[in-house]
């Protein structure tokens, strides 16, 4: 061990496998499960609400105006209050993060069911489908795009913002940020704001991947047109 | 707030995720769940514990940077932690906010008297590491400050900055014992020091064995009147999960921390930036303990 | 055969879109549906495969009340076709057109086969088959969506408006698709459309409502040009509802005379004011003057049986003789058809 | 029923100190330095963003900027940004705090002015200039009343972002309701992180309404009415 | 005027959407584009008021080169009608229409006093003044996207298929309109449109532009008829070329026979095979035979002097008697025409 700070190399190399809960690596391991399990949550309450508020109208008003309010809720005093039903554990971070996403992903499903024209609905009516097959078989798929479109913005934002959970001691990478805060140093810093980017870019990255996958007609598009 | 009868009633943020993980095998020397306060020197002590534990066979799980005492000493109250490495005059005042005592024997003494049936500590070590309240060189020479009682004449020009908890803890005492009372108390934490330098504070709350008090030029102003008690290391235990091994174990630990190796390691993990469990596991092999 | 028996429909706002209609669209005949926006084209339309359910009264497919049928059911029997074709983004353009084969679980190679050669039958190339709706220009989509609807081979064929969203050429194109295919297929079909022009083309019989879903005429499209019940379908019809009429005149009854044409290289002079030259292929080249010299003027024809009094008519009007040039499919001269002879054939036509 | 009646005693206990209510760290002093960030932080954010996604979205160049700003505004962590310039530039002033605080909300505004501008109907466009209007006039006259309703939106969504960030920047020593909160939190005090949590809470819903409102007095009915109908 | 001299116009891709055109457009009169899609109408159109900047060769206004006037200042003197109207959805109206007298800085009262009397000019209640664009139909803002144009009393207007997003029966209805207000108004109009209907009806002057921006033919629409240029040009115009010539061939000088009408009471007998019988107030009321008993024949009617050749030939072929009615402006029959009326004066009209 040298005299002075280590280089920022010398410090992940010091950190990133210490085998102690506060390890680079524990870290990132917390960091992706305090951010995947919302995203997932959302995605899954989203859905049939987004379906429900789609089928009756009068629905979408109420709930898209709660989502409205709940969005322009601020993380920190959000996670606070919820420590008095809680406790200090993930799940106060989990659960703020579940609403966020589906005040993003209502719309989106809503929004991508609506964006199945009502001539190709009509056809698949006219044609003999049964509700339900018309929905798995024509309306949702229609949906993908722009259900993916707004799962692209949960997935990143929910990366990001579980990192404010650190200052309840609960914040995966976000944990760096307030080390070395206490112990003013700069790597850690960079290495949680590289790390935490690099998460979004790469879930951000599959999800595009993803609608690639699943939506060849939406990236043809593209291809002509661009 | 109102501790009301329900299961959920008291404090939320006593409920933290250091409740006792499952039925872990008791290995040879038992179990311990060590915590630390959110500061380095805490993490640093608790790492010596927790590694010198190890070496004796003791099961050991690591909650570091837990919070304040505020939070921390109820975990260790209610089982949640097993050890935390505690200073013992703070400690008591924590626990009797009325303590007159001072001196570090009258502080122990008194302590162990005070401390709840399911806690106890262990011996003190010599290391010392207190608070205090510091000024920059100019601020001394110019206001011509050494002690705390000079600060009374000018308090009310000046900012104090010091941690977030720092003010609940002290604001009444210093007005009763000294008569000072702040212009603001700004929560700088852990820029405190910089904070001094620059000049958006004028007084600091800084622990004597943070290396940045050298480097920054910082004067510590002494304490005649002893607000600020003896701060020596002192484990807290909970006595139900302690066991004998633990207990000869810290004490040996005690026996040889002293205030000089303190700051040596302060220094390494404050300027070096060294982990704290590399610097402690350093000084355990120095020492024979590891 | 579809009936309509006294069939209304009031929509929960109090709407009446239909009301009290009855009538017939024989098997294997092409009626129309045709009136102005709201007239309750579409309602009516859908009432048939119950996309809406009427109010009063009931409609009858081969005599069994389609009320009684599950509507799935009903509607895989029943080809559809609309305006925006309304294929499936998601699905190549195969499988659009076999949709309806999956869903009454046929195998799926045997689908596809099927598939393709609907593809074929309609006029698409087979290479189309693997790419998706957007790819396809609005007639082509248009195409897969009559392909889709024949699909599994219903008797039936409902079309509300399919081909008013493309360009007036490809309009007639598909127009005319439609006739070939009906000659060969002779499904019942439904048409509905705001075009009198399109209705008089299509239909077999032509249904004009008016707005307020009540029956204004129903009759074969010549009846319609030359009888119109009152003055609102008269309105409707518009314009030119005599010369549109002779469109359904034949010129295979036109008197056309053969000694009116001359060689390119004739110079003599006859006691006819005009000549018609023809070239040695036997094309016609243009009128000239009963005296040689002077430019040739310009001449119009039309196709001797095939075409109809309307384009003679036209033809006449288009040279200065006043007289029509008759050719044959090779576009060879086969006599020239004078304003005598016209004047006589319109007035046989008007007298009938 | 007891989760409610232990909640209602916290902010009993806040709002009913009376020491909470006056000082430097009363609720009105507080409560004003909130105002104070988030409004300077707004406005420059405002003063940014506008312009700026004005003219990409007028003039059609620089789309790249907005595309890579919106995602990476979206990806980087606010706490990490506020400790990073804190670290780099100190606690002497309050920019340390506020330059992160603009930079994370100037992308939603620059983003939706960028979308708004180039979301116009390009037949609008034409008309305006083949009226006679100029640039500036199409771009003020024309593109901006229209796109208004997003230009908004973005303000608004920067606004949230604004009163959220101020509060995680309590931890680094900045003032406002956030304090409550990191104090509280730190000594155990959490009757003081429960007023002070509703109290931010109220803040952002009463931002949320005034932009509401701000957005029925601003946009032409011709345009929200048009929205409507849609 | 404008004069177009040998301007080109090659787009940065190297698109060339106009050809060395070279045409005029003279003052007080409207000058169609036409042509099939892509054959650079719009481009030539927008480089009148310099929208497109010419690549080469040079337009010129009353013979100044537009390039030599700043574009702004040129468009406030050229309105300009496009496809969706163009409306400012956040402006009123009546804002809408005064957007050019703001513009040259008239006084607000002034340019609404202005605004309010074009719109009833172009026949919209003044009612609507107040409203939002969305609270119009597209026939409505089609209107006051003319009236906007004329705001500022341009001598020169621009039209680029201003009526094509609107259906038939309301596009008949603001051609009509149009043709009003040009005979009211004299501007010098340029109108594109591919609808070679709407361009034969508009047109003093018709120019057909093929695809690549070259002038297939410029002529007037009668003479576009009877002698197209070239099998592109005979392609484009289409069906019923004939028949639709006769548009331009008034029926002032058709010979009428006054001696066929007869009371409703007359139940003598003549020579003549068909005799017409008309109400006590001068109207039609149908045909006989002329041997008394048996029903009444439909009849046709035209505007005698005021409609087309066209309209007196749809009557005639209406009326089992071949021929047409003429009727005055109160609908009074003024007299018949006969099938050798109109053979003459189609002849007449064919010969030149
Ligand atoms: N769901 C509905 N609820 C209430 N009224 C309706 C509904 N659908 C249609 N109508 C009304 O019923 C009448 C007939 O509508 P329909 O769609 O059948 O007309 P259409 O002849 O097809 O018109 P178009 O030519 O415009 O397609 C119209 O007045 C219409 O407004
Ligand atoms: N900005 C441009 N860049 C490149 N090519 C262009 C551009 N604008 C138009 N073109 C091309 O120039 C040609 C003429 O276009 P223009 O819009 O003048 O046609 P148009 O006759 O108005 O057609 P339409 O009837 O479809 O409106 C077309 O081939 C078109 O693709
Ligand atoms: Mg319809
Ligand atoms: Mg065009």
């Amino acid at each position: 061990m040298g005299d002075g700070p280590p280089s920022i190399w010398e410090w992940i190399g010091r950190n990133w496998d210490t085998g102690r809960v506060d390890s680079i690596r524990n870290l990132l391991t917390d960091h992706l499960t305090m951010s995947l399990v919302p995203i997932l949550f959302a995605l899954i309450v989203a859905l049939p609400l987004g379906l429900a508020s789609v089928r009756w109208r009068w629905l979408y008003q109420p709930t898209s105006g709660l989502m409205n309010v709940v969005y322009a809720l601020p993380s920190l005093p959000v996670f606070m209050l919820l420590i008095s039903v809680t406790g200090l554990s993930q799940t106060t971070v989990i659960i703020p993060l579940t609403f966020y996403g589906m005040a993003v992903l209502i719309p989106a499903v809503v929004d991508g069911l609506n964006s199945v024209p009502d001539h190709v609905r009509q056809s698949a009516v006219a044609m003999g489908f049964t509700p339900l097959r018309r929905l798995l078989t024509v309306e949702l798929p229609i949906a993908v795009p722009v259900v993916l479109a707004g799962l692209r913005v949960v997935a990143v934002s929910s990366i990001s913002l579980v990192s404010v959970g650190a200052l309840i001691g609960q914040g995966g990478l976000g944990g760096l940020f307030t080390r070395a805060y206490q112990n003013p140093f700069m790597p850690p810093v960079i290495v949680g704001i590289v790390l935490i980017v690099a998460l979004a870019l790469v879930a951000d990255g599959l999800l595009v991947l993803a609608q690639r996958l699943l939506t060849p007609w939406v990236r043809a598009r593209k291809a002509t047109t661009s | 707030a109102c501790g009301g009868g329900g299961s959920t009633g008291g404090n939320p943020l006593d409920s933290t995720s250091a409740a006792p993980s499952g039925s872990a095998s008791a290995g040879g020397g038992g179990k311990a769940v060590i915590g630390s306060f959110d500061f380095d020197e805490s993490v640093l002590l608790a790492s010596i514990y927790a590694q010198a534990l190890e070496a004796k066979g003791v099961q050991v799980e690591e909650k570091p940077r837990i919070g304040s005492r505020e939070v921390v000493y109820d975990q260790v109250k209610s089982g949640g932690l097993t050890i935390v490495p505690e200073y013992n005059g703070n400690l008591l005042a924590f626990v009797d906010p009325k303590t007159t005592a001072a001196a570090a024997d009258e502080v122990d003494t008194e302590l162990k008297s005070k401390l709840p049936a399911e806690l106890e500590v262990l011996d003190s070590s010599p290391a010392e590491d207190k608070d205090t309240l510091s000024v920059s060189k100019d601020t001394q020479t110019k206001q011509s400050l050494n002690s705390i009682e000079d600060l009374a004449k000018v308090s009310k020009d000046m900012v104090l900055g010091a941690p977030p908890e720092f003010k609940k803890r002290w604001q009444q005492r210093f007005k009763d014992v000294y008569g000072l009372e702040f212009k603001e108390w700004k929560p700088t934490g852990p820029t405190t020091a910089d904070a001094l330098k620059e000049g958006s504070i004028q007084v600091g709350n800084i622990f004597t064995t943070d290396p940045k008090m050298a480097a920054n030029n910082l004067v510590p102003l002494q304490d005649p009147k002893n607000i600020f008690a003896a701060q020596n290391v002192t484990p807290l235990l909970n006595k139900a999960a302690a066991n004998d091994t633990i207990r000869t174990t810290l004490n040996g630990i005690s026996a040889k921390l002293t205030t000089q190796s303190l700051l040596d390691m302060m220094q390494k993990i404050s300027v070096n930036k060294d982990e704290p469990a590399t610097v402690a596991k350093e000084w355990l092999t120095t020492n024979g303990l590891g | 055969m579809i009936t309509f028996d006294s069939v209304t429909k009031r929509y929960p706002d109090g709407t009446v879109a239909v009301d009290h209609l009855s009538l017939e669209a024989p098997t294997g005949e092409i009626t129309v549906f045709v009136g102005p926006s709201g007239c309750g084209k579409t309602t009516s339309l859908r009432m048939i495969n119950r996309m809406i359910d009427a109010s009063e009264g009931q409609i009858l497919l081969d005599g069994e009340p389609v009320q009684s049928i599950d509507p799935p059911t009903l509607r895989r029997g029943i080809g559809y076709v609309i305006q925006q074709a309304g294929l499936f983004p998601h699905r190549k353009i195969v499988d659009n057109v076999a949709t309806v084969p999956y869903l009454l679980g046929w195998d799926k190679k045997k689908a596809r086969a099927r598939a393709m050669e609907l593809l074929e039958r309609v006029g698409l190339d087979p290479a189309f088959a693997q790419r998706y709706p957007f790819q396809l220009s609005g007639g082509q989509q248009q195409r897969v969506g009559v392909a889709r609807a024949l699909a599994a081979d219903p008797p039936v064929l409902l079309m509300d408006e399919p081909f008013s969203a493309v360009d007036p050429i490809v309009r007639t194109s598909l127009q005319d698709e439609l006739l070939r295919l009906q000659s060969e297929l002779n499904k019942t079909i439904v048409f509905v459309t705001h075009d009198i022009d399109e209705a008089i083309k299509l239909g077999d019989r032509v249904a004009v409502l008016r707005v307020g879903g009540k029956l204004a005429q129903l009759a074969d499209p010549k009846t319609l040009l030359s009888e119109p019940a009152d003055d609102f379908v008269r309105e409707f019809l518009g314009h030119d509802r005599g010369i549109r009429r002779l469109q359904f005149i034949s010129t295979k009854g036109l008197r056309l005379r053969t000694d009116l044409t001359v060689p390119e290289d004739f110079d003599g002079s006859t006691s006819e004011p005009w000549l018609l030259v023809v070239s040695g292929d036997g094309s016609p080249v243009g009128w000239r003057t009963g005296t040689p010299g002077g430019e040739l003027e310009p001449y119009g024809t039309f196709l001797h049986g095939r075409d109809s009094m309307r384009t003679a008519l036209d033809a006449a009007l288009l040279s200065p003789s006043g007289c029509a040039v008759a050719v044959d499919e090779q576009g060879k001269v086969v006599g020239v058809a004078t304003r005598e002879a016209l004047d006589e054939a319109l007035a046989e036509a008007a007298d009938g | 029923m007891s989760w409610l009646t232990d909640f209602l005693g916290w902010l009993g206990d806040f709002f009913g100190n009376g020491d909470n209510w006056s000082g430097p760290g009363g609720i009105p002093v507080r409560l004003l330095e909130h105002l104070q960030f988030s409004v300077l932080a707004l406005l420059l954010a405002v003063l940014i963003a506008v312009p700026v996604g004005l003219l990409i979205g007028h003039t059609g160049r620089g789309e790249v900027v907005v595309v890579v700003s919106a995602n990476l505004a979206r990806a980087l962590p606010t706490l990490g940004l506020l400790v990073m310039f804190v670290l780099l530039l100190g606690t002497s002033s309050i920019w340390p705090v506020i330059i992160p605080l603009v930079l994370l909300s100037v992308p939603p505004i620059l983003v939706n002015t960028f979308e708004g501008i180039r979301g116009v109907d390009p037949d609008l466009r034409d008309a305006a200039y083949g009226m006679g209007l100029r640039g500036g006039q199409v771009l003020g006259r024309v593109l901006v009343p229209v796109a208004l309703p997003l230009i908004l939106l973005g303000c608004r969504l920067s606004a949230i972002q604004v009163v959220a960030t101020t509060t995680v920047a309590s931890y680094t020593g900045l003032g406002g309701l956030g304090r409550y909160v990191i104090d509280g939190f730190a000594t155990k005090d959490y009757a003081s992180v429960v007023g002070g949590s509703v109290l931010i809470v109220l803040f952002a819903l009463v931002v949320q309404i005034l932009f509401t409102l701000v957005q029925r007095v601003t946009v032409s009915p011709g345009v929200s009415q048009r929205l409507k109908v849609r």
